[in-house]
């Protein structure tokens, strides 16, 4: 199967719905151990790319750096910079290609996946949304089908969340508290479980 | 501690815009993004630019130091919290003028990481940038893992250092190379009998008892190195001194400079009484002490206490430290 | 609110050591008494002493007002407590070049009794002075009973003023006359949101609930026009234009300079806030505002809160006010 | 009878003894309506005018302006420049003489008042330091006779102190009490009660 501009702006429309669903759980989320703006800095980066999509252009590349950029204008926590950290470095791989294969995105994932983790020098393990990018790519590695690899995706990347639910978080604000963290999800798997969710349309 | 304030959402907004109202001679909003803030009169063309920021509430740090022989640009986000990249980015845009830009800021994991971003944005522009990441609060790391240390009022030397090699045409290397030189000679420590407020929070950031004191405090509201019982003023500067002295020891015929700052509601009064053991540490040293800082320089609003930065200086170090500089809050002539 | 200090008893004296250890290039102790602080260089020969005084706790009110431009001597007492004539003659004799002196104080008691009575002390060694008292708080009387008002951060446009004149060499008369034209034309009123503490007393000069604010306050606790719920930034600022503007009307075309000075604790972000308000009443009045001040220029050591000083120039009081001065908290270029 | 600076030496020695005495109920006094200094203000002066005492000239106007610069010299407080302002008035009426007659004892009491009321701006019967000196000047104004002078002296100190007390303050800080003071003595005339009595040695 053959990815297009146009494959992006269904999956940003669908990305947008679950960011607004989802609004008020991850400030939660994130307000049980930060400052609580998890929610807001997905909703307004997801609204920001929602007005770019009917004007995003065919290279892949340019359209996910106007995406990425999108993320770098309206806010400045960690987050929305890792956000906008993985697509610019997906965007760099895609310059001046109109069209991406499936078997290419699992290698995309990971590639996001590094980047982030050079911008953020947290260690894969620590419980945060780097481990949910490092189980889909994991996961999805070696699939080459559509729907297979949806399946996978979706299904990793829950299974991270859970996995890491029980570890001390040991990354950003969340880390001052320490013992008290373990049970409670990591808001950024939180942000990632639904965005995987919501791109693999499952 | 109460504020006067409108809707918190748009305290900084509002701040800004009374910023430049009032100092227009030296201070101008830059682009779209309404938190870039840049000289008045830009650099002269081919000066290395030198760009700061991070969160608003600490004036004169950052934006108060944009001025000559200081920084050209900076970028505030919302109180305490990181300016976004594309602000960054903006702030390093106006600050280029050919020579390509330092960046100079605070050891905290939001900015780093945006300023990295930015760095990553401008590039599109053929902006060619550096770093240098202050950390030079000893309370908040041992000695062994300084690369961890927070950055506060240290910021101030290494702006005007940093800032008059680059008004004296030094090249961007240069520039970046004596800013780290700087840095690295910088150690902090401070103390609160106070938290602040942060508007959107509504309430004090930390509590603290009417007769306890916080030794190590980071300018916001991070915990520090000990609570205990407020201690008279030469017992809190002796224990400050101590604490810097132990990290960076000085030996007969060092040229120092130091800074007493207070983190906000602190009067200089109380300052200058600090004042007295500091310098009567430094000369028992042998040190000699160049051109001392008295006053705010790095505060936290209205949070109570003072924290102390040392400087070593070499020639180099103490030529520019000395070096005329001119902003609304500070002016060496 | 805390302080960091040693025996409050010790506190001026401390307090004037660090002063003069930090700046001395711009202050220097003089006499035997330990309360008079004189310009590290002196005036002029010829040019006409300007001297001024009252309790500490103020800064940068009186002392740091010494300068080029600004102030030749004062005499500082206790925290809030006058100093003694015998200390305010020694400062006249200090700031005296053979052109003779201005007293230029606060309208409080204590103050004229010893500036009077300091005024005696010098008539033996043939000084010859004058007298000017700012009495520039709108909210201490009516207008009907002005001179009973209080001084309060009037005093530093008085100061900047009158310093001009006598720099520029005016006689004793005519810096007199200019000195009265500006406490004349000056109008200030201030709101605390929080007291502060006398070192010796130990506890705050008065209490104030958390969501308290006190109109009309003055620079040493005094009460103010009305106790009432905190008020927005802008609601605050409205009410002190208008108390202002009823007391001072302006017209379409006047020229103003305004102070919005931090009472202490209060930091300079929240006075941009203010400023913002403040600029739009002078606009809307259709006033020209020139040189605005703001920042910590008069203040009650912590007190939480903000005053304005509203002066109406004319050709002669703007070119005095916008002359160069130099001290170590204020220059002006 | 005629006084001289020996004369004076001798009022010095009680009038220290006394104000050394009163210390505590001055500052009491004081501090019930100001701030607590009064002792303070009063032993500080008077100890410096002691040290001063063995070398004082005997030209009683040199003698009472180096008394007087002792107060300026201690104190800021309003009694300090209060007296030191009587005793410059004096002072000045005494210049060049070294003995005064006891029959002019009364006038200067006068003038040291009015010198005293000039520097204050307080006016007579507003519960101060003032009506004390103004009863001693009025029930001393024709007397010649030294003993008879001392008595009415010390009589008439003390019946304007109990007749001041049933009204309210109207100057200094005690005023900002208002019908609190009602029945409390007004520290400043405490204060001279003690002086007069003491300089009247009765
Ligand atoms: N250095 C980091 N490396 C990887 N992930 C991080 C890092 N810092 C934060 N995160 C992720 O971001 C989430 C918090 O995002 P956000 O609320 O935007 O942070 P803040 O508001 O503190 O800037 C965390 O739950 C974690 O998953
Ligand atoms: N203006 C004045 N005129 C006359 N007497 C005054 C005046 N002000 C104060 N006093 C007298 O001085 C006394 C207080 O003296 P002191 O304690 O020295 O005042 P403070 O400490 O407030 O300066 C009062 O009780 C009163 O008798
Ligand atoms: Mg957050
Ligand atoms: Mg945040
Ligand atoms: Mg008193
Ligand atoms: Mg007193």
């Amino acid at each position: 199967m053959t990815l297009t501009v146009e494959t992006l702006r269904q999956a940003i429309t669908r990305l947008t719905a679950a960011m607004e669903r989802d609004f008020e759980a991850l400030n939660a989320a994130d307000g049980a151990l930060g400052d609580g703006d998890l929610g807001v800095t997905m909703t307004r980066g997801m609204r920001a790319i929602t007005d770019l999509s009917p004007s995003l252009p065919d290279d892949l590349g340019q359209a996910l750096l106007a995406c990425a950029q999108a993320f770098t204008k309206t806010s400045g926590s960690s987050y929305g910079t890792l956000m906008a950290t993985g697509l610019m470095a997906i965007a760099k791989t895609l310059r001046g290609k109109v069209s991406v294969e499936v078997a290419d995105l699992p290698a995309l994932v990971a590639g996001a996946r590094d980047a982030m983790q050079a911008r953020g020098k947290a260690e894969l393990g620590g419980k945060t949304v780097l481990d949910s990018l490092d189980a889909v790519a994991r996961a999805t590695a070696t699939l080459r089908d559509a729907d297979a690899m949806a399946d996978a995706a979706a299904l990793a990347v829950r299974q991270a969340q859970d996995e890491m639910r029980g570890k001390i978080a040991t990354i950003g604000r969340a880390r001052i508290f320490g013992e008290k963290t373990i049970g409670m999800d990591d808001p950024g798997m939180l942000a990632m479980t639904a965005i995987i969710t919501a791109i693999a349309n499952r | 501690m109460k504020k006067i304030l409108n809707n918190p959402v748009d305290y900084v907004d509002e701040m800004l815009a009374g910023f430049t109202a009032v100092h227009p001679e030296h201070y101008r909003l830059y682009g779209d993004t309404g938190r870039v803030v840049v000289r008045a009169t830009p650099g002269a063309k081919g000066k290395v630019g030198i760009v700061s920021g991070g969160g608003s509430g600490h004036l004169p740090v950052f934006t108060g130091y944009i001025g000559t022989g200081l920084l050209d640009a900076c970028a505030i986000g919302d109180v305490f919290s990181s300016p976004s990249a594309e602000q960054m980015a903006d702030a390093m845009r106006a600050a280029d003028t050919g020579a390509g830009v330092l960046r100079l800021y605070g050891n905290y994991g939001g900015d780093i990481m945006n300023f990295d971003m930015a760095g990553d944005l401008v590039e599109f522009d053929d902006i060619r940038c550096t770093a240098v990441i202050l950390a030079d609060d000893v309370a908040s790391a041992p000695k062994a893992e300084a690369a961890k240390r927070r950055g506060v009022a240290g910021m101030v030397y290494a702006f005007k250092i940093a800032g008059a090699a680059a008004e004296a045409g030094k090249d961007l290397d240069e520039v970046t190379r004596i800013a780290q030189k700087a840095a690295d000679a910088c150690r902090s420590i401070g103390a609160a009998l106070s938290s602040c407020t942060v508007p959107q929070a509504g309430k004090p950031t930390f509590s603290i008892g009417e007769d306890e004191m916080e030794m190590g405090m980071g300018i916001h509201g991070e915990p520090g190195v000990w609570r205990d019982k407020l201690r008279p003023a030469d017992a809190i500067a002796g224990e400050m001194m101590d604490r810097l002295l132990d990290d960076m020891p000085l030996a007969k015929g060092d040229r120092v400079s130091i800074l007493v700052n207070s983190l906000g509601a602190t009067p200089p009064e109380e300052l200058y009484i600090l004042y007295r053991t500091v310098k009567a540490r430094l000369d028992a040293a042998g040190a000699t002490t160049v051109m001392p800082l008295v006053g705010r320089y790095a505060t936290s609003m209205e949070m109570t206490g003072a924290s102390f930065t040392l400087i070593k200086l070499d020639a180099e170090l103490e030529a520019y430290l000395t070096a005329p500089c001119d902003c609304a809050f500070w002016s060496v002539k």
